[in-house]
């Protein structure tokens, strides 16, 4: 299994941990953001939700970031998984997961990746709710 | 021929997934641009704003970036994953 | 199963996150810090660990500590589960789980219960060195 | 009667998990570890310290507080949980 991944399968915490943590027995501390699918937007009611992706280029800037982590973060190792297709209310869209010897630097590579995740991979959310589809820009 | 593609809301004002280019020789993205806004006039507005970025063969590109025969030009609007 | 609990046995991240986000629809981030038995401290190896705490103290503490995440920070619910007993290299040792809307609330409250856990509650580890077993005070 | 717990590293000081001592009246904090020292003289110099937290009946204590017949009464090492 691939540490950084675009997948439209659910995954599961435990496997992706087990998977950052085989890389050193020095890991100490595995910080963890799981993305998931709330019922609200803005105040709005949501149903559901589809993902669609730049095949390629978004899998490419995942790697970047995971490589950017590695280089200015003191972490051992990082994953990260993005669910694509349609996601259900409750259910997972994303996993970071940051591995260290130290807590600290996995907090701060792990929160570091999920806003650079947000800031420059090309996926992109659409909504289901009441008044139809809606896709979502961040930045209106 | 160069293949443009279109992304999330941009498909359905494209009506359309993506559209190919002859050119003759490279051309920038600026002027691809413009090619473009006079094709699908309901892009005009948004392609002249801030929000949307262009990628060449799958790396950001800026207004200056060089298109050459066989590229892959992305036209991206505000992500939302995570 | 409780969401502050001690225990012996090794925890499951999936069940844990699963309990965590039962609490509500309205959850879009989850924050996990997995605190694992790495192989070296203070640069000795380390070959098996030995967690005491105080029965009674010990959930009282933590499920203090729950209480004042749960008003200190815009979250929607946390959980912690801290393991006692033998624990061999690579096993997992502590998981704190906190859930919000947005995912800075969760990110804060996470890295501040595992602070203040560390600070309030009466576990204490023994590792297991070439030496022999030796009890570790964080502040000696 | 109250007893004292000792946790962690101060089990093996003492060589004991624990002491009942019998009271006529309530005593302080201070009280009870200057009648520990007597009693544990390889506790002493950890008694003097600041690193050892007092709990009575699971709560932490300070020097000042109360400790009355039927109380459990922690010795606290430094904690090094997480």
């Amino acid at each position: 299994m691939e540490l950084v991944r675009i997948q439209r399968e659910n995954f599961s915490i435990n496997a992706e941990v087990e998977l950052v943590k085989a890389a050193s027995r020095g890991i100490g501390g595995v910080v963890v953001f799981l993305g998931a699918a709330r019922d609200f937007s803005k105040g709005e009611t949501i149903t559901g939700l589809d993902f669609e992706h730049y095949p390629g280029m978004a899998e490419a800037r995942l790697n970047d970031i995971r490589e950017r982590a590695l280089k200015n973060f003191n972490i051992i190792e990082i994953g990260i998984v993005h669910r694509v297709g349609k996601i259900a209310i409750g259910e997972d869209i994303v996993l970071i997961t940051a591995a260290s010897a130290h807590r600290n630097d996995a907090f701060m590579a792990c929160e570091w990746a999920i806003t650079e995740l947000k800031r420059t991979t090309p996926i992109w959310k659409r909504e289901t709710t009441k008044g139809g589809d809606v896709w979502v820009s961040e930045t209106p | 021929m160069i293949t443009v593609r279109f992304f999330a809301m941009l498909k359905g004002l494209a009506k359309a997934e993506s559209r190919e280019y002859k050119i003759d020789a490279p051309i920038t993205v600026a002027e691809l641009k413009s090619m473009l806004k006079k094709d699908f006039p309901a892009l005009s507005t948004i392609l002249d704003g801030r929000s949307i970025l262009i990628s060449v063969n799958l790396e950001f590109a800026d207004k200056n970036t060089i298109i050459k025969d066989g590229d892959e030009v992305g036209l991206l609007p505000p992500f939302s994953g995570g």
